[in-house]
């Protein structure tokens, strides 16, 4: 059954484990193995760490809006923000032979989903679009 | 969800043991964890393990911070070794290809004895 | 911190499990118990079980939204359905003593939270709240 | 999340285990499985036992499952027992007042056992 879930959390990183927590029993109900489930939860906690700390430049009282849609063979999480945008061309995981802290969150994002789309063409903030199909 | 913290004094060092989820809110308590032990051993120590059996979650803020443990022992002479990784930190350092740049144990008693 | 936190599922019963995960980090960031939050978490399950069985008649496809605020001292819990709309006052637990199935759902609702009331002045469907403060 | 039903045949009757969720999503399943051995049992049995050491949560909608259990046992003179209630489904006990409508055990040994 399709279905759609959207979840709004205030900006502040203690809200990331309620965005897994809420994400886990819907992977699982798409069909993801757990530990498949535990890698999209892992990827989107990156994209919504990133929303605080870049669009939201660490202020804590701004809003995250994540949408999951589940269909036949596919999870979409719709991650939205009101913050800064930015030129997403410059959005870009670090080489990871590179051992330094930093630049892991873009790179599991990557990974992970099939798509991995940031869009800024609204006035205002930025809605990144990851999507996994089922193999 | 809080990330609990403890250290002891073992025998050639400290060991530190992590339990709950580490990510963009927990770990600077994590780090704040380290910078105690940093301090406690300030005299010098020889090895810091960090016991990660009962992590149930770990992002790549949590990955940052074991980097910068790393680093801080490399500073300083101290030899890092991680001990019993959960599966989901061992997922993490696989999306990450770090199996290789850390010293793994599956046990403290392995990581303390081994040369 | 106050913080808002706003969760849409679809109407179907399989979503009760994911408003119950949404909740519980929720319910002990608010400051209450383990045993306290499983009985928030119990009567907000039931509200929300109710919607789908008497706002939405079983039907699945429409939406339950729950807006939940901490404030220092209390957590509130707003459950908004745009269904059928009833005399509120014909909302009532059975009595404990005769034992037959039902009617305890909003028993449950009366014993855990401080405030239980429905609103259904809007032009269609209900909005119920349910407030517990901290003892 | 799902309930997972087994059952099986034991001395004077059946033995069902439930382990997970149960709630108005999956109530219909556990009813579905107390009719399955209702029609196993059609024959006549003495008992039916219930364990509920391994559910992690029950409302209302699984507190009228087993009152309807309990009717149907009533019409055919089997005797309803229930084994080892978890923390979340004695707190949901409590709450109804249910605890002393049923027959209640700590362990499926003693509700076999006792008269
Ligand atoms: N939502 C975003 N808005 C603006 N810039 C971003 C966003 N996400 C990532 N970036 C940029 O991409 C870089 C890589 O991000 P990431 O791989 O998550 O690593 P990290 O955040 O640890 O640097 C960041 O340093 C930042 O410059
Ligand atoms: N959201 C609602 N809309 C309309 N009627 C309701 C609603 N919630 C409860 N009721 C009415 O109140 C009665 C008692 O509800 P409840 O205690 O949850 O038990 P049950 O649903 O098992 O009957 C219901 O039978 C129903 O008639």
């Amino acid at each position: 059954m399709p279905g759609t879930v959207t979840l709004s959390v205030p900006s502040h990183p203690k809200y990331l484990y309620v965005i897994r927590s809420t994400l886990y029993p819907l992977v699982l109900d798409a069909g993801f193995s757990k530990k498949e489930a535990s890698k999209i939860i892992l990827a989107v906690d990156e994209a919504s760490s990133n929303i605080i700390k870049y669009a939201y430049e660490g202020d804590h009282t701004k809003t995250i809006t994540l949408t999951v849609t589940v269909d036949a063979g596919r999870i979409a999480i719709r991650l939205e923000d009101s913050g800064k945008q930015v030129d997403v061309s410059t959005i870009a995981p670090r080489k990871l032979d590179e051992v330094r802290p930093g630049g892991l969150g873009t790179h599991f994002m990557g990974t992970v989903f099939d798509t991995v789309e940031y869009d800024t063409t609204r006035g205002t903030g930025t809605v990144l679009t990851l999507v996994k199909e089922k193999k | 969800m809080k990330v609990d913290i403890s250290s002891e004094k073992v025998g050639s060092g400290f060991l530190i043991r992590l339990k709950g989820d580490v990510d963009m809110n927990t770990s600077p308590d994590v780090r704040g964890g380290l910078a105690d032990v940093f301090k406690q051993g300030e005299a010098g120590f020889k090895a810091l393990f960090i016991d990660l059996s009962q992590v149930r979650y770990m992002d790549s803020s949590g990955i940052a911070t074991l980097i910068e443990a790393m680093q801080m022992c490399v500073k300083r002479g101290v030899r890092l070794r991680l001990v019993d990784l959960s599966p989901p930190v061992r997922d993490v350092f696989e999306l990450a290809r770090l199996a290789a740049v850390f010293e793994i144990f599956p046990s403290f008693s392995e990581a303390e004895t081994k040369p």
